[in-house]
C-alpha cells in the first residue's frame, strides 16, 4: 500500500508538502522567540507592581482590621492626623503639623496642616481643600451612632469599639478651620498612638455630602476619595487593583507613574511572578522560599523582628472548651518545636506569650507549656473527655506573616491529636466568610493570630483578649475575664513605662494559667523587591507603605531617569 | 441542501432548548431557595427577573420569564461581587474563546498537513517519528505539562511570562474582549510594545493548548489518508494512469478530510476542558477560572449562567462543524436522524 | 499480430515466513482485435493477473517472468513514469464494483472531464479546453449506451444505478482510445439484461473500433458468445488455452472438461434431475497448494507422472499442460 | 508411511489468539502491557509493598529529596512532601485511588452507555432521535462542565469527580453502541435469527454482543486513559477528591506551595499519570491495530 503511495506522489510533490510544513514551523518559532527581548524595554509603560494575596474586603480601613485592606487604602488612598516614624517607632506630624496635651491629660489640640488637595477622579472633583470638617466628619462616623454615614454598608468598627474609644473620647470640636479639640473622659496614654494607627484616616465630608446627595453613600467605601499618595483608578476582583499618582499630594515624595495591585492567592505563585519580573514586590513571602530568593541577584530581601504573634484560640464559650484543664490538655498535647519547622522554617521565635521579645513589655520568666502528651491525655482524661472526642480546627485560607500556612499547621495538630485519641476536622472558607462565621462563634478552635498596628503592647491585649472585643470579633477565644480587663485598664492609665510591664507581666501570667488561647510564634517580617525598587522599606507599625517608592527602569541610555512623577508643590509646616 | 440547513437549524435550537431547561433546573437542584439562585439577590430591578418572583404558582409561567430575562441579559447578580453577570461574563468569555481560537488554529495547521505527510508515507520511517510523538504527546495530563512549561521556560529560562493576558501596566481599552484586537484597536501610545507584550503572554497558554489538540487532530488526519489510499477508487484512477498530483489534490485531499470534520467537532468539547484548566494555572483572566472560582465561593447564579453560556457556544460551534460537514460531504447518508 | 505476450510469469507472495508461488508460470497471448477469455474459479488468481500487467503488486512481492512485453516492450524493465504511461494511453482496466471504483464525493462529471487526455483536446483558452473535454465525453458517454447523459452527469455515484456507474467506467476507459481493454469480471452481480447489454457493447466496440479486450470472468456461459479464445486458470497455473470453438467442441484437460461438464446449458442431453458433473475435493488454500500439477488430487486421472509439473505442449495453436490429457489413455 | 491426511490440520485461532497473535507482533504495545501490568499490581498491592503508611507525618524528614539526590536518604527512596509523608507511598495509594476509580467509572460508563446505545440502536423514530440528541448535548458539554456542576450539586468528592465523568463519558459508549447495532441489524445473520423466533434481547446478548466485545475493550482502554486524565485534573482543582485522599492530581496541588525548593513534588506524581495514561494508551492502540488487523486480512 505504502509503496502505492510512493507511486501516487511523485518526489516533487512530497517535497512540496514538507516544505510548507517546515515554514509553519519556522513561524511558528520565529512568533515565540523573535520578539521576546526580555526586559520591558525602555519606552514601555513604567509603574510598580505588588502582588498582593487576596481581594480587599472595601477600600476603608475603619471598618475591618484585615490587613489587605489596610495594605492598598491605609497608606497609600488616605493620611492621618498623625504617622508613626517607620525607623524610631515615634509619633510623627502627619496632617496634624503640631498637637498640645493638657497636662490632666484629658485634653489634645490639633493644629492642622493648610491646602492639602484631596484626590481628584473621574467619580469625584474636590472644590476645597482639607480641613477640620473632615476630621470631624472621619471622627464622628465612628464615634456617634447617629451620625448619617454610621451604618452605610451596615459598618462595624472592630478596632476602635474593641479599645471602645467611643466612651473614652468625651467630644471632639472644631475651634477654627485649621484647629481642632478633643475631650476625653479620662486618661489614655495609647490614644496618640491609637490616632497613628492605619485604621485612623480622614475621609473627604465634601464627598461625603455630594454622595448623599446622590443618593449612593455605599460608594464612599467602595470608591475612595482621600489625601493619600494614591488615588483609585480601577478594581476587578480577584484579579487586580490600579492606583494612579495624587500629583497634589501635600508632601514632597516621588511617586510611580501607576501603582498596580496584582491578585495572586498562592505564594509559590507570587514568587514565580517575582523571579519573571512580573511584580516587583510580594506580599508574605513563604518562608519556604526565602533561601532561595537570598540565592537570586536582583532580589533584594529585607528581615525585620515581626511585632505579631500566630496562636491556637479555643472557643472558651463553647463546653467542653470553657474549662481551662481541658485547654491545657490540648496545648500539652502539640509540639511546637516541629511547628515552627514545618510551617515557619526557622524564620520565626517561639512565642512563650502574646508579647513578641522586640517590645518593652516582654518578660521571659512565663512559666513555658512544653509538649507531653502523657500528662495531656491524663488531664483530658480528668476533665472527662473520651477517646475519640471530635473537635474543629479552623484553619484561616489567606498567608499573614504571623501564620504563612494554616492549612498546613492544622494538618500537623491534627496528627498529634490523633495521637491523644482526638478527632480533630480541619474547616476553612473563602477569608471574608470564614471571618463572618468566626464571629458567630461557630468554631471550636481557630488557628489565627494578630499583628500590631503600633508600639504600644495594650495593641496586644485589649482587642485580643478584652471583654468589649467579642462583639467587635477581635476576641477569637471569646474569653471574658473581668479581672483581667481591670488589670489591663489600670495598665493603660498610667504613662510610666515600667510600672504599666509589670502589670502586663501579671497579664501574661493570667494567660498562662487559663490559656485561652496559646501563642505559638512571632514570625519575623520580610520585605522582598526587585532590586530595581528604591524606597521601599518594612513598615514594622502596620501596613506597607507605597509613598516615595519608585522603579529604575534599566533604560539603555547610560544616565538612570527615574521615571516617577516629583511632586512641585512645596510643604509649608 | 435547504433541508439539511432547517433540520440542523432545529437540532441546534432543541439542544440550546434543552440547556436553558437544564440551567433553569439547575436553580432547583442547588441548595438554597430557588429564586434567589436564579436572580443573585431577591432585591433587583430587572422586570422580567421581579415578574419571575411575582407568578410563584406554574412553573411553566416562571420559566418564560426566565428565558425571556436570558435574552434580555438580565442574567441575575452573582452572589460573591454583587456586580450583574452580564458585564463579567461578556468580560471574561471572549478570553476563554480567543486562546481556544488560537490553540486550534495551531493545532489544525501543524495537525492536518503533517497527518498527511504521516499519511503519505504509511509505515515509513517518518510516520513511526509522527505516530510515537503523537502518541507521548496526547497522553501528558495537560495540567502537568502547564506547570512543566512554567518551571521550564518562565522559571528557569525566564523566557516567557506566566500569567495574565497582558502585564498590568498597560491599560487597554475593552473593545470586543479579544486582548489582540482590542490592542489593535486601542489608540494607547505604547501599542507595539502592549502587543508584543500579549503575545508572549499568550504563548505558553496556547502552546499547552495546542500541544494535545495537534497530536490528536494528527493521528486522525493520518488514519483518515492510510484508508482513503487503501481505497479501490484511488487504486483504479492509479490504474487510469492519472498524475499523482491529480489523484492527490482531486481525490485523496478531499475524501481524507471530509471524515475528519465530524471528529474534530467532538473534540471541541475536549479542547474546551484543556483550556479552562490552563485559565487556572496562568491565572488567564477567562470565564474557565471564573467559574472555578465560584464553585469555591458556592456562587450559584455565576455557576448556573456561566455553565449555560460556555456549553451554549459549544454547541452552536460543534452543531455548525458537524452542519458543514453534512453540506460538504455529499457521500454522507443525508437524513440519518430523520428516515431511520 | 501479437500485443500482449506473457511466458512463465511467476509471482512469488511472502505470508507468515514463506514464498508462496500465487502464480505459477502463467502464459496469456493477446492478438489485436481479438476477445480473450481468462476462466478460472474465485480465488484462481485472475485479478493477480491484472495487476501484475497494470503494474499495481506491493513491492514485497517478486514477480518473474520470461517474457511480459506489450508491442515488444518489457514491462518489468521499464520505469514507473513508462508504464504510467502505457496504461494512460495503450491499457484500459475495468474493476469489478462500479460504485467502489468511483470516487464517492466527486461528481460523475469531473472524473469523466479529468479522464480526458490532454492531447485530443483543441483550444487556446481554458473554456474553450472545458467545451471540446465536454464534448469528447458527451460522445463516448453516447457511444457506451447511455441515453440521457445530461440527466446523470451531474450526480455522485452513489445517486446513480450500478450498470450507469460501469458504463461510466467504460467510457472513462474508452477515452483514451486503448488498443487493449482488460474487463475484471465487469458484469458480477448484475441482472441478467444489464449484462447482455454490456457484453453486447464490449461485442460491438471490438468490431467497429478493432479493440482487444481481456474478458476474465468465471461465468462461462456468458463469455461463450463472444470470446474468440479461452485461457483456463486453475490455482494460478494456465491449464489450457486454445480456439474457443475446439476449446468447446474438445477440451483436451481434464479441469476444462470438468468445467464445461458443470455448465448445464453446455451439454443439451441433460436429462431432467440429473446429478450435474463436478469434481469432488475443493480448491486448495495457498498454504498448501500440491507440488506439481495443481489438480493432482482432485484430477480423476492423476497417475504417478503428476507430481512433476507437466510441460506445455500444443496441437495447432490448441495448448495444454497435462500429462494425460483426455486424447491420450492413462496407464 | 505418508501422513494419514494430506493436509496438517488447519489450527484456526480463536479470534482472541488471533488478535493476541496480531498484538505480540507489535513490541511497542508489548512493552505498553508490560508497564500496564506493573501498574496495576501496584495498584493491587501498593497498600503491602509501600513502606510506610500514606499519611503518616515524619515531622523530622521535612521535604527530603529523593534518594538519588546527593542529600537524599534511602529510608525514603523517592522523598518526602512538605509535611513529611513519603512519596513512595503516597504514590503507590495514589496510584490505587487513580486507577481503580477511573476502571470503576469506565465499567459504569461501559455499563450504562451499552445499554443505552442497544435501545436507542434498535428502536426506530422518535424515541432514539430524543435519546441521540440529549447525548449529543451530554456529548458536546465540556467534563469540566459537568464536574463542576454536579461538584455545585452535590459538594467535591471523588465519588462526584466519579460520577460526572462517568456521565461525560456515556455518550461516547452510547454512540459506538447505536452504530454498531444499528450496523448490525441490516445483516443477514440478525435477520435469520429473527426469523427462529429470538426477541431482541436475545439477538442482542448472542449475535451482536460477542461481535462487539473487542470494540468495546479497545473503546473502553481509550476511556480509561481519559477518565484518569479527568479525575487527576479534577483532583488537581480540588474539585475532586478532598486534599487528605492520596490522589495523585490532589498530590501535585499540595506539591504547588513548596514548588521551588521540593520541584519533585510535582514531577513524580505527574510521572505516574503520564506513564500510565501512556502506557494504556499504547495498549489501546496496539489492541486497535491488531483487532483492524485482524478483521482486514
Amino acid at each position: 500500500m505504502s509503496e502505492l503511495a510512493n507511486r501516487l506522489i511523485s518526489f516533487n510533490n512530497t517535497a512540496r508538502l514538507r516544505l510548507l510544513v517546515t515554514f509553519f514551523v519556522a513561524l511558528f518559532v520565529a512568533l515565540s522567540t523573535g520578539c521576546t527581548d526580555s526586559s520591558i524595554s525602555a519606552t514601555a509603560p513604567a509603574g510598580v507592581i505588588y502582588c498582593s494575596e487576596s481581594n480587599p474586603s472595601s477600600f476603608n480601613p475603619q471598618l475591618d482590621t484585615s490587613s489587605t485592606t489596610a495594605d492598598v487604602s491605609a497608606h497609600q488612598i488616605y493620611s492621618r492626623l498623625l504617622e508613626f516614624d517607620p525607623s524610631t517607632g515615634r509619633i510623627q506630624p502627619g496632617l496634624a503639623s503640631s498637637w498640645l496635651v493638657s497636662d490632666d491629660g484629658l485634653t489634645y489640640t490639633f493644629q492642622l496642616r493648610r491646602n492639602v488637595k484631596f484626590h481628584q477622579t473621574d467619580y469625584f472633583t474636590p472644590t476645597r481643600n482639607f480641613n477640620a470638617d473632615d476630621v470631624i466628619f472621619s471622627f464622628q462616623r465612628w464615634l456617634n451612632d447617629d451620625h448619617p454615614y454610621h451604618d452605610v454598608n451596615d459598618a462595624t468598627y472592630p478596632y476602635f469599639s474593641s479599645l471602645n474609644l467611643a466612651h473614652t473620647i468625651a467630644s471632639i470640636e472644631r475651634i477654627n478651620g485649621y484647629r481642632i479639640e478633643i475631650e476625653l473622659f479620662e486618661r489614655d496614654s495609647s490614644f496618640l498612638a491609637n490616632l497613628a494607627t492605619d485604621f485612623a484616616v480622614i475621609l473627604s465630608q465634601q464627598y461625603g455630602e455630594y454622595l448623599m446627595l446622590t443618593k449612593q453613600p455605599e460608594r464612599i467605601d467602595f470608591y475612595p476619595i482621600g489625601t493619600g499618595p494614591f488615588r483609585f483608578d480601577e478594581y476587578q476582583k480577584n484579579q487586580f487593583i490600579r492606583l494612579l499618582p495624587h500629583l497634589q499630594y501635600w508632601k514632597n515624595v516621588p511617586l510611580t507613574d501607576q501603582l498596580i495591585y496584582d491578585i495572586t492567592p498562592s505564594s509559590s505563585i507570587r514568587f514565580a511572578k517575582l523571579r519573571t519580573r512580573e511584580c516587583d514586590t510580594i506580599a508574605y513571602p513563604s518562608q519556604a522560599e526565602i533561601t532561595i530568593m537570598q540565592a537570586d541577584p536582583n532580589i533584594v530581601v529585607e528581615e525585620a523582628p515581626g511585632l505579631n504573634v500566630g496562636f491556637w484560640a479555643f472557643n472558651t464559650a463553647k463546653p467542653p472548651f470553657d474549662q481551662a484543664d481541658v485547654r491545657r490538655g490540648l496545648a500539652l498535647a502539640i509540639d511546637k518545636n516541629s511547628i515552627l519547622d514545618a510551617v515557619y522554617f526557622n524564620s520565626a521565635s517561639r512565642a512563650r506569650s502574646l508579647i513578641p521579645p522586640s517590645s518593652w513589655a516582654y518578660n521571659n520568666d512565663i512559666k513555658e507549656i512544653n509538649y507531653n502528651p502523657m500528662r495531656a491525655r491524663e488531664l483530658l482524661d480528668k476533665a472527662g473527655i473520651a477517646k475519640g472526642f471530635r473537635m474543629t480546627i479552623w484553619a484561616m485560607p489567606v498567608v499573614r506573616a504571623y501564620n504563612p500556612d494554616a492549612l498546613r499547621m492544622a494538618k500537623l495538630i491534627k496528627s498529634y491529636l490523633a495521637a491523644v485519641d482526638i478527632d480533630a476536622t480541619i474547616v476553612t472558607y473563602d477569608w471574608n466568610t470564614f471571618r463572618d462565621k468566626l464571629n458567630q462563634g461557630e468554631h471550636d478552635s481557630v488557628l489565627i493570630g494578630w499583628s500590631a498596628d503600633n508600639g504600644d503592647p495594650d495593641n496586644f491585649y485589649r482587642p485580643l483578649l478584652s471583654c468589649d472585643a467579642i462583639p467587635s470579633g477581635t476576641n477569637r477565644a471569646m474569653w471574658c475575664n473581668p479581672e483581667f480587663d481591670a488589670l489591663v485598664n489600670t495598665a493603660i492609665k498610667i504613662s510610666n513605662e515600667d510600672k504599666r510591664a509589670i502589670l502586663y507581666a501579671k497579664a501574661n501570667n493570667m494567660i498562662a494559667k487559663e490559656i485561652p488561647l496559646l501563642p505559638i510564634a512571632h514570625a519575623n517580617r520580610y520585605q522582598v523587591k526587585n532590586a530595581a525598587l528604591q524606597g521601599l522599606s518594612i513598615n514594622p507599625y502596620g501596613s506597607i507603605r507605597f509613598e516615595g517608592v519608585t522603579k529604575t527602569v534599566p533604560s539603555p541610555t547610560p544616565s538612570v531617569t527615574s521615571s516617577a512623577v516629583v511632586v512641585n508643590d512645596e510643604v509649608r509646616p | 441542501m435547504i433541508t439539511t440547513l432547517i433540520r440542523y437549524f432545529n437540532l441546534t435550537f432543541l439542544t440550546l432548548l434543552i440547556l436553558v431547561m437544564l440551567s433553569f433546573g439547575l436553580a432547583y437542584f442547588f441548595p438554597g431557595d430557588p429564586i434567589t439562585n436564579l436572580m443573585g439577590t431577591n432585591t433587583l430591578d430587572s422586570q422580567p427577573l421581579l415578574m419571575l418572583t411575582s407568578q410563584q404558582t406554574n412553573i411553566f409561567m416562571q420559566f418564560w420569564y426566565y428565558v425571556q430575562a436570558l435574552l434580555a441579559g438580565e442574567w441575575g447578580v452573582s452572589f460573591a461581587t454583587g456586580k450583574p453577570l452580564y458585564q463579567d461574563i461578556m468580560r471574561l468569555l471572549p478570553a476563554t474563546l480567543e486562546l481556544s481560537i488560537y490553540a486550534v488554529t495551531i493545532a489544525l495547521i501543524l495537525g492536518i498537513p503533517l497527518g498527511f505527510l504521516a499519511g503519505m508515507n504509511y509505515h515509513k520511517k517518518i510516520d513511526n517519528i509522527f505516530m510515537s510523538s503523537s502518541m507521548i504527546m496526547y497522553s501528558f495530563p495537560v495540567f502537568w505539562l502547564a506547570l512543566l512549561l512554567i518551571l521550564l521556560i518562565s522559571l528557569q529560562a525566564q523566557w516567557l511570562p506566566m500569567s495574565g493576558r497582558l502585564s498590568l501596566l498597560f491599560n487597554v481599552p475593552h473593545y470586543s474582549g479579544f486582548i489582540l484586537v482590542d490592542i489593535l484597536v486601542s489608540d494607547i501610545e505604547n501599542k507595539r510594545f502592549a502587543f508584543n507584550n500579549a503575545l508572549q503572554h499568550l504563548i505558553l497558554p496556547t502552546l499547552s493548548v495546542s500541544f494535545i489538540a495537534f497530536a490528536v487532530f494528527l493521528r486522525t488526519t493520518r488514519r483518515s489518508v492510510a484508508d482513503v489510499l487503501e481505497t479501490q477508487y484511488i487504486k483504479s484512477a492509479q490504474t487510469r494512469g492519472l498524475p499523482g498530483k491529480t489523484i492527490f489534490f482531486r481525490h485523496v485531499l478531499r475524501n481524507a478530510l471530509l471524515p475528519v470534520l465530524p471528529i474534530l467537532a467532538v473534540q471541541i468539547s475536549t479542547l474546551v476542558t484543556n483550556v479552562m484548566i490552563v485559565e487556572t494555572i496562568f491565572s488567564w483572566p477567562g470565564i474557565g477560572d471564573w467559574l472555578i472560582q465560584a464553585i469555591y465561593e458556592r456562587d450559584y447564579p455565576a455557576i448556573r449562567t456561566g455553565m449555560l453560556l460556555v456549553s451554549v457556544v459549544v454547541v452552536i460551534i460543534t452543531m455548525s462543524l458537524e452542519c458543514i460537514s453534512q453540506l460538504i460531504d455529499p457521500t454522507r447518508d443525508r437524513f440519518a436522524y430523520a428516515r431511520r | 499480430m501479437i500485443i500482449l505476450d506473457i511466458k512463465n510469469l511467476t509471482l512469488e507472495i511472502e505470508s507468515n515466513g514463506v514464498l508462496i508461488k500465487a502464480l505459477d508460470k502463467v502464459s496469456l497471448t493477446i492478438q489485436e482485435n481479438e476477445i480473450r477469455a481468462l476462466v478460472g474459479e474465485s480465488g484462481s488468481g485472475k485479478s493477480l493477473i491484472v495487476r501484475a500487467i497494470s503494474g499495481a503488486l506491493p513491492p514485497q512481492w517478486i514477480v518473474t517472468a520470461d517474457r511480459l512485453t506489450w508491442r515488444g516492450q518489457n514491462l518489468i524493465k521499464m520505469t514507473r513514469a513508462q508504464r504510467q504511461a502505457i496504461m494512460r494511453r495503450d491499457i484500459a482496466v475495468i474493476f469489478q464494483d462500479p460504485m467502489a471504483a468511483l470516487d464517492p464525493s466527486a461528481k460523475l462529471k469531473d472524473q469523466m472531464l479529468e479522464s480526458v487526455p490532454r492531447e485530443f483536446i483543441e483550444g487556446r483558452y481554458s473554456w474553450q479546453r472545458y467545451a471540446s473535454r465536454l464534448s469528447i465525453s458527451h460522445q463516448i458517454l453516447h457511444k457506451v449506451g447511455i441515453q440521457n447523459v445530461e440527466g446523470c452527469i451531474n450526480k455522485y455515484p452513489h445517486e446513480v444505478s450500478a450498470d450507469i456507474c460501469q458504463k461510466f467506467m467504460i467510457a472513462m476507459a474508452l477515452v483514451s482510445q486503448p488498443t487493449l481493454l482488460i474487463a475484471d469480471d465487469p458484469t458480477r452481480g448484475m441482472e441478467t439484461n444489464t449484462k447482455k447489454q454490456i457484453l453486447a457493447l464490449f461485442t460491438r466496440l471490438n468490431k467497429t473500433r478493432n479493440l482487444s479486450i481481456l474478458f476474465v470472468s468465471h461465468d462461462l456461459l456468458a463469455i461463450s458468445a463472444m470470446a474468440h479464445s479461452m485461457t483456463v486458470l486453475y490455482c494460478g497455473q494456465t491449464v489450457e488455452s486454445g480456439k474457443m470453438k475446439a476449446m468447446r467442441r474438445r477440451p483436451l484437460h481434464p479441469y476444462t472438461k470438468a468445467l464445461m461438464d458443470s455448465a448445464p446449458s453446455f451439454s443439451p442431453d441433460l436429462k431432467p434431475k440429473s446429478m450435474l458433473a463436478a469434481l469432488d475435493g475443493t480448491i486448495p488454500t495457498l498454504q498448501h497448494l500440491p507440488i506439481g500439477c495443481r489438480l493432482g488430487p482432485r484430477c480423476p486421472r492423476a497417475a504417478k507422472e503428476c507430481v512433476q509439473m507437466p510441460t506445455e505442449r500444443s496441437i495447432n495453436q490448441h495448448t495444454y499442460r497435462c500429462h494425460y490429457p483426455m486424447h491420450v489413455e492413462p496407464v | 508411511m505418508l501422513d494419514a491426511n494430506l493436509y496438517e490440520e488447519e489450527l484456526h485461532p480463536t479470534p482472541l489468539m488471533a488478535t493476541w497473535r496480531e498484538f505480540k507482533q507489535r513490541h511497542v504495545a508489548v512493552f505498553g502491557l508490560v508497564i500496564l501490568t506493573l501498574f496495576i499490581i501496584v495498584a493491587i498491592a501498593g497498600p503491602v509493598l509501600s513502606p510506610y503508611a500514606p499519611t503518616t507525618q515524619y515531622t523530622n524528614m521535612l521535604l527530603i529529596p529523593p534518594a538519588w539526590d546527593d542529600n537524599g536518604s534511602i529510608l525514603h527512596v523517592l522523598g518526602t512532601d512538605a509535611l513529611g509523608r513519603d512519596m513512595l507511598t503516597r504514590l503507590f495509594y495514589g496510584t490505587q485511588v487513580t486507577l481503580f476509580s477511573s476502571i470503576v467509572t469506565v465499567f459504569i460508563a461501559l455499563g450504562l452507555g451499552v445499554a443505552m446505545g442497544v435501545v436507542a440502536g434498535m428502536s426506530k423514530g422518535l424515541r432514539s432521535s430524543f435519546i441521540n440528541h440529549v447525548l449529543d448535548i451530554l456529548m458536546l458539554t465540556p467534563t469540566l462542565l459537568i464536574a463542576i456542576i454536579i461538584v455545585a450539586i452535590l459538594g467535591t468528592g471523588l465519588t462526584n469527580a466519579m460520577l460526572a465523568i462517568g456521565l461525560a463519558l456515556v455518550p461516547r459508549f452510547v454512540h459506538l453502541t447505536r452504530d454498531f447495532v444499528r450496523e448490525e441489524m441490516n445483516k443477514d445473520y440478525i435477520k435469520t435469527a429473527r426469523l427462529d423466533g429470538a426477541n431482541l434481547t436475545q439477538v442482542f446478548l448472542y449475535n451482536i454482543l460477542p461481535n462487539m466485545v473487542e470494540l468495546l475493550i479497545v473503546q473502553g482502554t481509550f476511556a480509561i486513559s481519559v477518565a484518569i486524565l479527568d479525575i487527576s485534573a479534577l483532583g488537581f482543582l480540588n474539585l475532586g477528591a478532598q486534599t487528605l485522599m492520596p490522589e495523585l492530581g490532589v498530590m501535585i496541588a499540595d506539591g504547588l506551595s513548596t514548588v521551588y525548593i521540593a520541584p519533585w513534588n510535582i514531577l513524580l506524581p505527574g510521572l505516574t499519570i503520564f506513564l500510565m495514561v501512556l502506557s494504556i494508551n499504547i495498549v489501546g492502540d496496539g489492541l486497535r491495530s491488531a483487532l483492524r488487523n485482524r478483521l482486514t486480512h
